[in-house]
């Protein structure tokens, strides 16, 4: 039964682990947005015409809170291109023509990189573009910056108060558990159990963490991992994926500290708790020790006729990795990330950026449209909202445009997971009612203030 | 694969499956074994007058979206639930235009003025319901003496058959002819589809375990019930029968598990249902022992029905929030 | 001169005084004719049922004393009226006014005595508000728990069957039985203790 | 500025007060038991609204701004207890059915509203043909809800008690008291004075869109 009795939250199936990753050579031609993650677009420093080799930058943050951009194959950059985002806005992005010969940059390896200071570490992490992945994708060193100092945030309660990060929670499998990527690169984690300690560890060093969490799935044997947490003294969490969202950051937090972080603006990290995926820690420990920069991606690529997890470089056609999983037939719906809170694009003739963990298919006879009736207060919503809030009296004051009465339900602790909808029998689009009120709340309060 | 039309929606993209319809329709499988044990009892009038009270709440849900141009929504089932679950209400004595006009008020008064579904203040069974039980109290007691009852209790000048609740209120000694474990299975007289709380019972479950219910009212429900009665019994023996007798007669067990489970005029929230039930079933209490003729636990449903609203600000805390901030 | 305040005062005075004025005079005119309507059309069609049969000498509507019933609850005066029906220049019926409360409000009696023989003559409901279909079966003449109390001794006290009397109740209907009775008990205390004094006047 | 016929004529559809000005509720529900029920207590109300507007029309002028409420208020009682008193007297068995609503004209918004609102700044002829307008659009509002509610709830139609005029539209058995309770019970004024509304709703929205 998806729905139980004494948890919030529902049950989605789990699916068969693939347990391999597939490599996916080089493209010919790569397209890098110039956007990664939420934040500023970085500024190119190169020119057109330019010949560029894996790993050098491209382009640089300019005010030194996002992450730099890199080549990811080697060849000349021909162009800049226009890149419509599903979120509607349009990105600046670099074309590179490949030349087939797959160069990379000289690594500049550093053998004891734990000596450096937190602000030469947090600086390494900003340079070789690491981006958050998860809920919010965001530059990690931004999101760091943000949990041990906030500011320019404007809080529910009205306080900017510093708070130390405490705990760091190191998640080992998707949130959703209809992807697999990470789940994948914990099984074939092995070889790199030396990198996430050294990831842990520079994170640890930055933000002067007291207690490191791995936060694991029931199902996954991980000796390696236990080892690991054994010898440092790192805790071992072990949640039911299928679970959803017990994966979500809030509740990660939850499970870790054992206190409810508040979930309004997506806050979780300022109660002293970062909750990272084990792919941005391993990147962390490259970018702190080889000072290699992020140019590729694990992707889970989850369709009618195809699925598996894939290894490919930013800016590779999503088609490309698409048919690589062996999806041919015709497909109705593109979904970027899990089908629980990716978002639907338009097209397939987008390049992979750092934000996309994975690729959910859906046939044409598989789409399940909002019908949208009337609210019929059956209150499953509320029975299933990991956030204890009533996800139906909220949608209604949104569709009714009861902004007020919407914000005293805490509709900005919702964090959009998607729960209610997934439940709801009459079919209504709850997240979007949600998103709409806060940005309608939102640009109100902008205009105001 | 290039140049096809996809599709775009906001997440999530996979859904449960769960429709109206299909919940409506456990609902009424849920009904069927107590529905069907009141046929057993009341023979193929039973059977009669609940198709003739779904007949008419169909047909009167049809005239209307055909009369106010909309689309139709018969298709939700919602009107058969409502058409059987007033007539599963009634005595198997009750004549049929008593239940064709119970329907028809239950959709054109209790349901349609609030759209088609999810905006009813009261569960619209029971506006139809009470509408007729106001109308014509007496008609409304025609009680048909069951097959299997063990006991018959007669008392001059009632209608056909008294129900035990009735016997018990005139003459509080009478309790003792009434075995428990009858009353428990189903031989006694009282409404076609209300006879039976063992059935009722598996049924409710039935539903709570296919999550078209939720626990909460139900079971403050029948523990308000048993609380007001047990206290009522405890203090004085002759003004207010045994929990046990008051849980396992009258529509007790339907009002717990099919009334108070309904989704507009309930709360949502878990507090909230809880104490819906709990005031709810001492209300039932109180109103059947102050000698209410007909319909205490239809009665307090509506009342607390009303209430609703109130009860639906009984909110959790939301995760992360302080209590005292809500 | 409109705004200042000895002005507005005589304005308003004046104005009720002439509504008074009125009212008075309306009052006047109305209160015998109100009365002698409550009398006739709620009263005697019960009385001429009760004693039509007896040819008394006087009209008891005539006759009629009011019977002070000293205060309530509230301390509000509480009043009835009892009708004398004399033969032979000897009291030998009455009948008054008696409520009680009922399961949705008042219930009014009118109860009819004789007196030689120490028996209730009849008893009629003048209001009710009770359940229809169940208590508001006390109005109906021909119920037979109305029937019930006509003939019955009430020397020794009239009481429900539950307390040990021979009133039956309606079944269903026990609050309303109840009420019932207990205006007709009243009616018959008011009688034991009023009428003695009253027919030797 | 209206004519005269106008100014009667408004409160017969335009105004009509419970249905346009949604005022005056409470007796509409409380004593819409029967026809009777509803022209008797739409007649006093008219006798007291036309009466209080002329006299309140005529002292227009007279009553100072500030006391004029209380004014308004003696001059309406003292003719609601004149109605009250006469009602006792001659109609007895009407004055029983409306019972405390007859009193309670005192304090129907429609009388006081058309005092404030109307007489207070016109002429005694225009008062008047207002209090009418609108006292028999209030009665016929009153009687059509009245006969509907009666109709359906027990079958008849009591004219005038008083006088046995009663007709039986639709007989009923032996020993039967009420076709359809509800009707006459207090939701069913609810129910009926919805309906009521929906049906002016729909009329004039339907002649709106014809003009």
């Amino acid at each position: 039964m998806d729905i139980s009795f004494f948890r919030r939250g529902i049950k989605l199936s789990r699916r068969a682990r693939p347990g391999k990753i597939e490599q996916i050579p080089p493209p010919g031609r790569a397209v890098l947005s110039l956007q990664q993650g939420s934040g500023p677009p970085a500024e190119p420093s190169i020119e057109i015409g330019e010949t560029v080799i894996v790993g050098q930058t491209l382009a640089q943050c300019a005010s030194g809170s996002g992450a730099d951009l890199h080549a990811s194959i080697s060849g000349e950059v021909t162009a800049f291109e226009d890149l419509h985002f599903p979120n509607g806005t349009t990105v600046k992005a670099l074309v590179i023509e490949g030349d087939g010969k797959d160069t990379w940059a000289e690594p500049e390896r550093d053998d004891k990189p734990l000596i450096a200071s937190p602000g030469e570490l947090l600086e390494r992490i900003r340079r070789g573009g690491v981006i958050r992945q998860g809920s919010e994708t965001k530059s990690l060193a931004e999101v760091i910056g943000e949990a041990m100092s906030p500011r320019g945030y404007l809080s529910s309660t009205g306080s900017t108060v510093a708070k130390p990060v405490r705990h760091i929670a190191v998640r080992f499998a998707d949130q959703d558990p209809h992807l697999d990527a990470l789940a994948a690169m914990t099984e074939t984690i092995g070889d790199k159990t030396a990198d996430l300690d050294l990831g842990v560890k520079v994170l640890a060093s930055i933000t002067g963490a007291e207690q490191i969490h791995f936060v694991l799935d029931n199902k996954q044997e991980t000796p390696g991992l236990d080892k690991l947490a054994d010898d440092n003294d790192y805790a071992v969490l072990r949640l039911d994926a299928t679970n959803y969202p017990d994966l979500s950051s809030p509740m990660v937090a939850r499970a870790v500290s054992g206190k409810e972080p508040d979930t309004a603006f997506k806050r979780v990290h300022e109660n002293g708790i970062l909750v990272l995926d084990v792919d941005t820690v391993l990147e962390t420990a490259l970018a702190a020790r080889d000072r290699r920069p992020v140019v590729s991606k694990l992707i889970s690529v989850n369709g009618p006729e195809g699925a598996g997890v894939f290894e490919a470089r930013l800016g590779t056609p999503l088609a490309d990795i698409v048919s690589a999983a062996g999806q041919k037939k015709e497909i109705g719906k593109v979904v970027l990330g899990g089908p629980m809170k990716g978002i639907a694009h338009h097209t397939l003739e987008f390049p992979l950026t750092k934000e996309i963990s994975g690729i959910t298919l859906f046939g044409r006879d598989q789409i399940d449209m909002a019908v949208n009736d009337p609210c019929v207060g059956c209150g499953l919503c509320s029975m299933v909202c990991p956030i204890r809030l009533t996800p139906g009296m909220l949608s209604r004051y949104c569709e009714f445009s009861s902004w007020d009465l919407a914000q005293e339900a805490h509709l900005f602790s919702c964090i959009e997971c998607g729960c209610c909808a997934y439940v709801c029998p009459a079919g209504r689009s709850m997240v979007q009612f949600m998103v709409q009120g806060k940005s309608e709340l939102l640009s109100t309060r902008r205009s105001e203030s | 694969m290039t140049n096809q039309r996809l599709v775009v929606s906001i997440s999530p993209h996979i859904k449960n499956g769960r429709t109206v319809r299909r919940m409506i329709v456990t609902t009424i499988a849920a009904l069927a074994p107590a529905a069907l044990w009141g046929f057993y009892q009341f023979g193929l009038d039973a059977l009669a007058l609940v198709a003739v009270g779904i007949t008419a709440a169909c047909a009167t849900e049809a005239l209307i979206t055909r009369l106010a141009k909309k689309r139709s929504s018969l298709g939700d089932g919602h009107a058969v639930l409502t058409g059987l679950v007033l007539a599963l209400l009634v005595p198997a004595g009750v004549p049929f235009w008593l239940v064709i006009v119970g329907a028809v008020m239950a959709i054109l008064v209790g349901k349609m003025p609030f759209g088609p579904l999810g905006g009813a203040p009261i569960y619209p069974a029971l506006v139809g319901l009470l509408i007729v039980a106001t109308s014509w109290p007496t008609e409304i007691r025609s009680y048909v003496q069951p097959t299997t009852a063990p006991v018959e209790l007669k008392v001059e000048g009632a209608a056909d058959a008294e129900t035990p609740r009735d016997a018990v209120f005139i003459d509080p000694s009478d309790e003792a002819e009434y075995k428990t474990a009858d009353l428990f299975l189903g031989k006694q007289v009282g409404p076609i589809g209300a006879i039976s709380p063992l059935l009722l019972l598996l049924g409710g479950l039935f539903l709570i375990l296919r999550r078209v219910a939720r626990w909460q009212a139900p079971l403050g429900f029948l523990l308000g019930m048993g609380l007001a009665a047990g206290i009522g019994h405890a203090l004085d023996p002759s003004g207010c029968a045994s929990a046990s007798f008051h849980l396992f007669t009258g529509s007790a067990m339907f009002g717990a598990f099919f009334l108070c489970t309904d989704w507009s005029s309930t709360p949502v929230t878990p507090w909230g249902m809880f104490l819906f039930g709990l005031i709810g079933g001492g209300l039932a209490v109180l109103l059947r022992i102050a000698g209410l003729p007909y319909g205490a636990v239809p009665w307090a449903i509506v009342i607390m029905s009303l209430a609703t609203p109130i009860f639906d600000r009984i909110t959790p805390t939301p995760f992360g929030k302080v209590a005292s901030h809500a | 001169m409109r705004n200042k305040i000895w002005f507005m005062a005589v304005v308003l005075g004046i104005v009720a005084f002439l509504a008074g004025l009125a009212l008075a005079g309306v009052k006047g005119m109305t209160t015998p004719i109100i009365e002698k309507r409550i009398l006739e059309q709620k009263i005697k069609p019960s009385l001429d049922e009760f004693f039509g049969s007896l040819d008394l000498e006087n009209d008891c509507i005539e006759d009629r004393q009011v019977l002070d019933l000293g205060k309530d609850a509230r301390g509000r005066k509480q009043v009835t009226t009892l009708f004398l029906g004399k033969k032979g220049g000897k009291v030998v019926v009455a009948a008054l006014k008696t409520k009680a409360a009922g399961f949705g409000g008042d219930i009014e009696v009118l109860t009819a005595f004789s007196l030689d023989d120490k028996k209730i003559l009849g008893v009629k409901t003048l209001s009710q508000s009770e359940t229809m279909g169940l208590g508001a079966r006390v109005s109906n003449d021909a119920e037979p728990f109305i029937q019930q109390f006509s003939g019955m001794n009430y020397s020794d006290g009239v009481a429900m069957r539950s307390n040990g009397g021979l009133v039956d109740a309606i079944s269903g209907a026990t609050v309303s039985s109840v009420a019932f009775t207990a205006a007709v008990i009243r009616a018959t205390e008011l009688v034991e203790t009023n009428v003695g004094s009253a027919a030797a006047n | 500025m209206r004519t005269l016929t106008q100014e009667f004529t408004k409160g017969l559809w335009e105004q009509i007060p419970p249905f346009r000005l949604v005022l005056g509720l409470c007796p509409t529900l409380a004593v819409t038991k029967s026809l009777e029920g509803g022209w008797g207590m739409g007649l006093a109300t008219t006798f007291v609204l036309v009466c209080s507007n002329i006299l309140i029309s005529a002292l227009r002028n007279v009553i100072p701004p500030k006391v004029r409420i209380a004014t308004f208020i003696v001059i309406i009682a003292t003719f609601v207890v004149i109605t009250e008193l006469v009602m006792k007297a001659y109609t007895p068995m009407l004055s029983e059915t409306l019972g405390v609503f007859i009193p309670l004209i005192v304090v129907n918004c429609i009388i006081l509203g058309r005092a404030e609102a109307f007489a207070s700044k016109n002429g005694m002829g225009r008062s008047l043909l207002d209090g009418l307008g609108i006292g028999l659009g209030f009665t016929l509002a009153l009687a059509v809800l009245g006969g509907l509610r009666e109709l359906l709830g027990t079958g008849k139609l009591t004219m005038f008690a008083q006088a046995n005029l009663d007709l039986t539209i639709i007989p009923l058995g032996e020993g039967r008291e009420f076709l359809f309770k509800f009707m006459v019970d207090p939701p069913g004024a609810f129910v009926c004075l919805g309906a009521m509304l929906l049906l002016m709703n729909l009329i004039s929205e339907r002649s709106a869109k014809a003009a």
